[in-house]
């Protein structure tokens, strides 16, 4: 499914289910407009976000990737998010050396009150996202093909 | 024993010739080897510190880039305020940023981190108070009672000076006991003497001043100990303004501890500079002299007595 | 797999600014989907039976919901499934609500997002498996660790809710911090009094099991089957024997023994019964100071001891219990007054923490009520009390409030008085802080009826000067600087965790703060609850609290522990991690990062392989993003249902 | 067969360009410090004094390759109903292959017994050997991990190429081996070779008799039958092993693959992708159960299958070309030859017992 | 006594204690060194040290962790035991390291830049500054500084950092310090430069997973993700995003763990400079967290631990 051709770019967020998934839905409850670009998949805590759902993602033609968990220190599950913080830290400093702009991924911490900030992350980021434009992509599948194209 | 890179300081070459020539003197005498830090310049002390953070720390930190050619443990120095402002350096310069800003200033950056101490870190820590009581068996100052005076930044603030009690030092108080003085429980340690006010606020310093050798007079004291030349200058030179603005005539000799240190290991007289204190250490020494003669007195008459005692049993 | 997949209108909040039909009809497309609808309201009775109709009717494997978010409906729309017979995890919830038309009015962009979300839900329902609850016996006994008036309370409050209790105390006796107090405020009863009978009770409740001079040693299992190892020290005296007569405290000649019990105001004899209404009241030696343990001579209390209940050679013992529950009731311990060397706490003898002035002040204390200094035993005329030692000075590493310290300054201002009439009180503080009933009247007695001087300021030094103690301080409210000459100077040490709380908390796999106070579920909704299910907490090893609040939370942890004993079997969630034994290689990462310790490696064939203790899982999936293999997987959050739903979203 | 040609260095360039107007070129490429097989533009320059890192195996049989691309059609009146729609792939190109060694293209020799044999034919692998030519560089002097001449073949082997070049001084002579070789020769850049057909046939004898006496290997067909048992041998010899793929990847005769699905909501593709013998996976069965568990068992296979049990099923050919490169390029320098010749000197243990 | 000699001596006194003693031997040619498992004394004596000592010696311990294996170590390989004593995956006590001061290994690739094919090595003699190559019977000499390992350069630790046998004295590490300027060189290009070089650098890969195997600190092996389809992280695919998105996964799993042996780029056969994704890695986990791994055998490895309070990691605030 491409996203929604010269409207949206393809951004993808891997949101906790306790805060920041809450914190979506208290944006919606209190109907703070938000662009379209971003599709949510949820999970338990951010600690099971593992850096290379990010790397998968971004190399599979997203355009950007946001994740968001609970604040630290509130971590439904105590500590899930303090692991999520450097693993996600260290991966977005890698970034750059794949040739991939840092700001195609962020990551950040949403309390399930915090639907203005929802909003405000939601917005700040598909911006982001905009201005960077398209990400580098590979190509389709078939191109690259090696029995059509190939160095063996 | 360890080499140390010296910084003596500009007070060292003028109002404390004594610290300096005593300190020299005491750390030979106990195996401290320094070794000058060549072309060594001003530590960034006052008129620098107060108004540009990065100028005072550049000046500090060019003295510790040329220490280290020195391959030495430690950068060294006996003046509090010196100490002050190398540490200050060494503390800012952990942020990268900051510590690029004044390489920048440098003609030689400074590539590692040496640390600095006080000389009296050294004496207190890698010598040691024990070290010095075993040179000292027949404990030279018994009699003596000093009031253990460190000032104001000797140990502060702790988390950049990261010595001793910075409330309740001790390192001072130790290395007198080592030598066999009585050490009094000096309560206003680390009081204001006034400090640099006895230029512009003369009122200040011998009001502080006079407080803080009303304690020690109180206390019972032949005499103040200090490490810091400023508190030395304001205790001895101004002894006399303390005493009119208290009404009091103190008379308190105020040596500097390597004078003491020096006194007991036998460093010649020519290099304590005792001669150069203000008020006369005669008293403080006279004084002592006195308790010891009269230990002696007594302790001969004690021995005269079980001599009689047992002659009379035979 | 057969799926149906169910798009909601929720009236016009969802059909107002997404276009369901189309929604519904655009999921025809999705694979495995073999019946789609829009609907009107699909958690109404109508909608839901609607649903189960459709899963009789298509025979359907999952259920696909495209509505509001799973956080208000997915337990409803897990019920309808469950009841048309399908297992209730076969099921997704798509949130286009919350997450889509509330959000933005674009109807094109919004139907599109509704789609792909209603896309990726499929994928993941298509790669979802049958999850079933596991059911698990109950040890319907609780542990409760630490006998000071909360852990009484707790342990008294499960006894009478008919459970077995095990208590265990460090001390000698139980009684805690509560029992070395003089008065309480604000009432002013005596504290022994009040909290004498419930120490009795927790002696003679048949319920009850007590170790007094134990720890726990090892805490293994899970809610509702803890082992716990408890290490019994030993008192050199056989307890069973010792009728607490008391003799051989008055026979041994090492009377130069630590006095804990009277926080070392003076000292006490080698054998030692720490005071009258200990419980259990019995004899204990100190090994450090008895002349027999330490030279081999003496033996007199052996002698004089009429049952004969002196072991010198006694070894402490571990004990084994099971429990379902633990409570941990660890309180607090003193700020060490030392710590700010300008105060000379620990140097000039008439600096004394509350806590010493509590027994000097008490009737059955080492100077028999009678206030005297402990340099020299003369009665103070001039006392400086100096709140906040210890507390909210960030320089010390307390930036907290210890909450308590300005009520007992004030009950002890009001003491000084009531024994020494003709003394004069002063006490230095920052603010008070009396928020609780009858608090702010109390303080204010102490300030008006009792004359005590209060100067809002901080003490900057004391000192000697002849048999005084200069006390020099800032007065905020005058902006002056005053000194005090006092007689004795009495420092309200604030409260830390107590020792060893980081240790013990490591072994019950609970969370503490920086400080070493053990943290809650949640700060305001689970105050008395940990992350480890079966595992509460009362008192002050949550956080400073005073004995009212310590009391309630007694009482909250065991309220909590008795629901939990309530039921027969437990139940647990079946979201949680699996491993395949197959491909685990037994490095032991996920064991490290497991917040629960719901991983133990076991041994396979000599492999060493991770496995889940599926009862103590809460389903984070932590380990299953730390595995480097992919070889443990959160259930219903799989690595492949998540790349479903990358690959869903982005096919390049 | 046509006339021996000419080529020059100089028309070199010239000569692939023409050819690459035909069909597509494959020449050895410098890519950062490899070489490897790249599809020719015209211009570019090619690497044809050394080796090259990996053989011309993929223009025949792919690292991967879509055996067939499906949809699923859902029946608009009955969802459950689903048709598959199987779209075709292969589409071969007319295709060069320029500068391998005679080993790369033996290779294929192998690989005929498997996919174009009596009972089966693998319609993909023959499409593409059909239309694929090589013109083929006699080698000169064999490296230190060559034994080309040990399995059968020689530096000089035209036997599978359509064109054999043997460089001589500034050029090449260019000789077609198959009818289709020689359409290629058909051009103003080549000129008739003459006397320099005799100097080409030297150097290749020459280049044979420098590479001394071969290793005879056929005696390991037995012996490593009889090893099969004998995983202390196995072990011995695999201790070293990382149980890599390099070996097998580069091996111009290696053809064993793997085929998975990928699936993208209704639309998917049936990959068949080269697979190692040396890895865990090759026979791991879905039972979890493995055959063979360990490096010892996997190395054993690709020994005994390529001097053993190919040779048992083929008429004694083994399946090697000799070309060295599972020595060269294995990150531990295991060596086939000294495996292979250590089986044939080994006495089992019990043996030698009984020899005392 | 040469170090050599010394080796073989404690070598030779321990062997019957052991299981074997992984070293390395001269392979299949003067090259090429190959690594050597000693069982028996004789094989003591095939033995050799030197530049051309490549292998990184630990990689088979985790393959061996029922016997009890010796181990000769460069520093770098010790730094590999420590790690995996660090995170469990050896038993210490099942392992005796032989240490000796490394000068820095050759890496063959520059060899073959500076004096091209190298297939017919003849002979080659190794003096602490030079290689001395006869390669089809012409000399060719070559300084050992310009053909040294870049590992070699920066090496802090060329002594083992755990032994319980050492031959020689420690030496003076290469460098005090690691700038990572080739970090910083690399990003200095553009980010579009930088992604089309990996497109085309990984273009080439042929999916051996020998860099993986190569690897000390990859325990998964058999059970990689690489080749899963439970979980299907990546496809079989000949393509570069599948290929590249293996090396991501690799650089991820050594976050923090990776002691830099480098055996992962020189396992490469087709030479795809792939250290420079752990490089980078590293980089930031020292930057990150000040940690370097595999020195010591008590620390946790950061991305399995945490801080509440993290110091170098700002909260993304928005």
């Amino acid at each position: 499914m491409p996203a929604l051709a010269g409207k949206e770019l393809r951004i993808v967020g891997f949101l906790c289910n306790w805060c920041s998934y809450g914190g979506a839905d208290t944006a919606g409850v209190g109907r703070f407009s938000q662009p379209t670009d971003l599709r949510i998949i949820r999970v338990p805590c951010s600690g099971r976000i593992n850096p290379l759902f990010v790397a998968k993602t971004l190399l599979s033609g997203a355009d950007g990737v946001l994740v968001s968990g609970c604040h630290p220190r509130d971590c439904h599950y105590a500590e899930g998010n303090f692991y999520a913080r450097r693993r996600l830290e260290v991966f977005k400093r890698f970034l750059p050396t794949m040739g991939i702009d840092p700001d195609r991924f962020e990551y950040t911490w949403v309390s399930a009150s915090e639907g203005q900030r929802w909003q405000k992350v939601v917005t700040t980021f598909t911006e982001q996202i905009h201005k960077l434009g398209p990400a580098p992509r590979f190509g389709f599948a078939h191109e690259q093909n090696p029995a059509t194209a190939a160095a063996c | 024993m360890s080499t140390y890179a010296y910084y003596p300081g500009c007070s060292g070459l003028g109002t404390s010739q004594e610290y300096e020539s005593s300190t020299r003197a005491v750390c030979r005498a106990l195996g401290v080897k320094l070794v000058d830090i060549p072309d060594w310049s001003c530590c960034g002390s006052t008129p620098a510190h107060t108004v540009d953070h990065l100028l005072s720390s550049a000046l500090a930190a060019r003295n510790l880039a040329l220490a280290e050619d020195l391959d030495a443990a430690a950068v060294i120095t006996p003046c509090p305020s010196c100490l002050t402002n190398l540490k200050v350096a060494v503390h800012r310069m952990s942020d990268r940023e900051f510590r690029m800003q004044v390489n920048k200033l440098l003609d030689k950056p400074v590539d590692r981190s040496t640390p600095v101490k006080s000389v009296l870190q050294v004496l207190a820590e890698d010598v040691g108070p024990e070290t010095v009581a075993e040179m000292l068996p027949h404990k030279p100052l018994a009699g003596l009672k000093v009031a253990p005076y460190y000032g104001c930044i000797m140990n502060r603030p702790p988390e950049v000076m990261q010595f001793d009690d910075h409330e309740n030092p001790m390192a001072m108080d130790n290395l007198m006991a080592a030598l066999g003085a009585e050490v009094l429980p000096f309560p206003l340690k680390v009081e204001c003497c006034g400090a640099s006010y006895g230029v512009a606020r003369k009122d200040i310093v011998a009001k502080l001043s006079g407080k803080l050798l009303q304690a020690a007079e109180d206390l019972g004291a032949h005499a103040v100990v200090t490490a810091c030349p400023l508190c030395q200058m304001n205790l001895d030179l101004r002894q006399g303004q303390a005493s009119s603005a208290a009404g009091h005539k103190f008379q308190l000799p105020v040596f500097y501890y390597t004078q003491l240190i020096g006194l007991a290991l036998g460093v010649p007289q020519s290099e304590l500079g005792l001669s150069k204190l203000c008020v006369n250490p005669r008293l403080a020494l006279d004084a002592m002299h006195a308790v010891q003669a009269e230990k002696r007195e007594q302790e001969a008459k004690k021995e005269a007595a079980k001599q009689i005692h047992k002659a009379k049993a035979a | 797999m057969k799926i149906g997949v169910f798009v909601c209108h929720c009236g016009s909040n969802i059909g107002g600014t997404v276009d369901a039909a189309r929604v519904a009809e655009a999921s025809r497309e999705f694979p495995d989907v073999v019946f789609t609808s829009d609907t009107m309201y699909a958690c109404s009775e109508p909608g839901q039976d609607g649903i189960i109709q459709a899963i009789k009717d298509n025979q359907l494997d999952g259920v696909v919901v495209s509505s509001c978010t799973p956080r208000m409906h997915e337990p409803t729309f897990r019920r309808t499934v469950e009841r048309a017979g399908l297992n209730r995890f076969m099921f997704e919830m798509a949130n286009i609500r919350e997450h889509v038309s509330w959000i933005g009015k674009d109807k094109e962009a919004n139907t599109n997002k509704a789609i792909e979300l209603t896309g990726i839900a499929v994928e993941k329902l298509r790669r979802d498996q049958p999850l079933f609850a596991k059911q698990f016996d109950i040890n319907k006994r609780v542990l409760v660790i630490g006998g000071g008036v909360a852990g009484i309370q707790a342990a008294l409050d499960c006894a009478d809710g008919d459970r077995e209790v095990v208590l265990v105390e460090r001390e000698s006796t139980i009684g805690g911090k509560m029992a070395k107090l003089d008065k309480t405020f604000p009432t002013v009863d005596c504290s022994s009094c009040i909290l004498g009978p419930k120490m009795v009770d927790v002696a003679q409740h048949p319920k009850i099991q007590l170790y007094a001079m134990a720890e726990v040693e090892e805490i293994g299992g899970y809610v509702g089957n803890y082992e716990v190892k408890i290490r019994r020290k030993a008192p050199y005296v056989n307890w069973d024997l010792c009728t607490g007569c008391g003799l051989c405290m008055e026979k041994c000649p090492s009377k130069k023994s630590t006095d804990r019990f009277n926080e070392q105001v003076g000292s006490t004899t080698a054998i030692n019964i720490p005071f009258p209404q200990a419980i259990p009241k019995k004899a204990v030696i100190d090994p450090k100071f008895c002349i027999k343990l330490t030279k081999g001579k003496c033996g007199i209390c052996a002698k004089i001891c009429p049952t004969k209940a002196i072991v010198f050679d006694q070894r402490e013992e571990i004990i084994s219990e099971s429990v379902g529950a633990i409570v941990a009731a660890t309180g607090y311990d003193l700020f060490d007054i030392s710590k700010y060397g300008e105060y000379g706490g620990g140097r000039l003898p008439d600096v004394i923490t509350g806590l010493q002035y509590e027994r000097l002040l008490s009737a059955s204390g080492p100077t028999g009520g009678h206030v005297k200094r402990p340099s020299d035993g003369k009665e103070p005329k001039t006392i400086v009390f100096v709140q906040c030692v210890g507390s909210r000075d960030k320089s010390v590493d307390r930036p907290y409030c210890s909450g308590f310290c300005c009520m007992y300054t004030a009950k002890q201002a009001i003491l000084t008085k009531d024994h020494i009439p003709d003394s004069s009180s002063y006490v230095f503080y920052m603010d008070i802080r009396s928020p609780g009933k009858m608090y702010d009247e109390f303080t204010r007695r102490a300030m008006e009826e009792y004359g005590t001087q209060y100067v809002r300021g901080r003490v900057s030094m004391i000192y000697p000067q002849g048999d005084k103690l200069m006390v020099r301080g800032a007065d905020t409210l005058m902006g002056t600087q005053v000194e005090v000459e006092a007689d004795l100077v009495v420092l309200a040490a604030g409260a830390e965790a107590a020792v060893g709380a980081p240790q013990l908390a490591e072994k019950l796999r609970i969370s503490y703060d920086k400080y070493g106070f053990f943290m809650e579920s949640h700060p305001k909704l689970r105050p008395v609850e940990t992350n480890t299910a079966g595992v509460y907490l009362a008192g002050s090893c949550q956080g400073p609290k005073d004995i009212p609040a310590s009391v309630a939370q007694g009482s909250a942890a065991a309220a909590k522990v008795l629901a939990l004993f309530a039921k027969d079997k437990l139940e647990n969630d079946p979201m949680i991690s699996l491993v395949d034994m197959k491909r685990c290689v037994g490095c032991g990462k996920c064991v490290r990062v497991c917040p629960f310790g719901a991983i133990k490696e076991i041994d396979v064939r000599g492999e060493p392989k991770a496995e889940v203790i599926e009862t103590v899982c809460q389903g984070c999936g932590l380990c299953t993003a730390t595995c480097p293999q992919g070889a443990i997987q959160l259930s219903h959050f799989t690595d492949n249902q998540i790349l479903a739903e990358v690959n869903a979203l982005c096919q390049l | 067969m046509a006339e021996a040609k000419y080529i020059s260095n100089d028309k070199l360039t010239a000569w692939l360009d023409e050819l690459a107007g035909k069909m597509r070129v494959i020449a050895p490429t410098r890519q950062g410090d490899a070489v490897v097989f790249a599809p020719y533009a015209s211009g570019q320059s090619v690497e044809l004094a050394q080796e090259a890192t990996a053989p011309p195996k993929s223009v025949v049989f792919p690292a991967s390759e879509d055996l067939l691309r499906y949809d699923y059609r859902k029946n608009p009146e009955n969802l459950g109903q689903v048709d598959v729609e199987l779209l075709p792939t292969i589409s071969p190109e007319p295709t060069l292959v320029f500068g391998s060694r005679p080993c790369g293209v033996r290779g294929f020799l192998i690989f005929d017994r498997v996919y174009d044999g009596a009972t089966y034919k693998d319609p993909y692998y023959l499409a593409r050997r059909e239309a694929t030519l090589f013109a083929t560089i006699a080698c000169g002097q064999a490296e230190n991990a060559c034994f080309c001449h040990s399995v059968g073949s020689a530096p000089g082997d035209a036997t599978g190429s359509d064109l054999l070049l043997t460089p001589i001084a500034d050029g090449f002579v260019v000789e077609a081996v198959s009818d289709k070789g020689a359409q290629c020769l058909e051009s103003s850049l080549l000129e008739a070779a003459g006397g320099k057909a005799d100097e080409a046939k030297a150097f290749r004898e020459k280049a044979l008799q420098e590479m001394g006496e071969p290793q005879d290997f056929g005696p390991a067909q037995q012996k490593l039958l009889e090893l099969f048992d004998d995983m202390g041998f196995w072990e011995d010899v695999s201790a070293k092993c990382i149980s890599c793929g390099a070996c097998t990847y580069l091996c111009p005769t290696c053809y064993c693959f793997n085929i998975t699905d990928e699936n993208a909501g209704l639309t998917g593709r049936r990959v068949r992708s080269w697979d190692n013998c040396m890895s865990f996976q090759f026979t791991l069965e879905a039972s979890g159960h493995n055959p063979r568990p360990t490096k010892a068992h996997r190395l054993k296979n690709r020994v005994g299958h390529k001097f053993s049990y190919y040779p048992n099923l083929h008429d004694g050919i083994i399946a090697c070309c000799g070309c060295g490169r599972c020595i060269k390029s294995c990150p531990v320098s295991v060596d086939i030859r000294e495996i292979v010749t250590k089986a044939m000197a080994h006495q089992p243990p019990a043996v030698e017992e009984a020899a005392k | 006594m040469t170090i050599l000699t010394q080796l073989k001596e404690q070598i030779t006194a321990q062997l019957p204690k052991l299981d074997m003693v992984i070293g390395w031997e001269q392979g299949y040619d003067a090259l090429h060194a190959t690594p050597l498992f000693m069982r028996a004394a004789e094989d003591v004596e095939r033995l050799q040290i030197g530049p051309l000592s490549v292998h990184n010696t630990a990689t088979y311990l985790t393959g061996l962790r029922n016997k009890k294996v010796g181990l000769v170590v460069k520093g770098c390989d010790s730094r590999a035991v420590v790690q995996l004593q660090q995170e469990g995956l050896i038993d210490r006590e099942n392992v005796v390291v032989f240490g000796f001061p490394c000068d820095g290994v050759a890496d063959l690739t520059k060899v073959r830049r500076l004096i091209g094919d190298v297939g017919r090595v003849e002979e080659v003699e190794t003096t602490p500054t030079e290689l001395r190559l006869r390669v089809d019977g012409r000399e060719e000499q070559v300084a050992m500084s310009d053909v040294m390992a870049d590992k070699c350069r920066r090496c802090q630790y060329p002594n083992a950092l755990v032994h319980d046998h050492f031959a020689g004295k420690p030496r003076e590490p290469h460098a005090t310090s690691d700038d990572y300027t080739d970090v910083q060189e690399f990003e200095s290009q553009s980010l579009e430069t930088r992604f089309e070089h990996w497109k085309s650098e990984m273009s080439r890969c042929i999916r051996c997973y020998a860099c993986r195997n190569a690897c000390p600190m990859c325990v998964c092996r058999d059970h990689c993700i690489a080749q899963s389809r439970d979980p299907h992280w990546v496809t079989q695919d000949d393509m570069v995003r599948e290929k590249w998105m293996f090396q991501v996964i690799h650089a991820m799993h050594l976050a923090g763990r990776c002691v830099e042996c480098g055996e992962c780029q020189r396992a490469c056969p087709v030479d795809i400079p792939i250290l420079a994704l752990k490089r980078k890695m590293n980089k930031e986990i020292k930057e990150v967290f000040n940690y370097d791994a595999g020195v010591d055998p008590q620390a946790i490895p950061p991305l399995l631990s945490f801080q509440v309070e993290e110091e170098n990691i700002n909260e993304r605030g928005w």
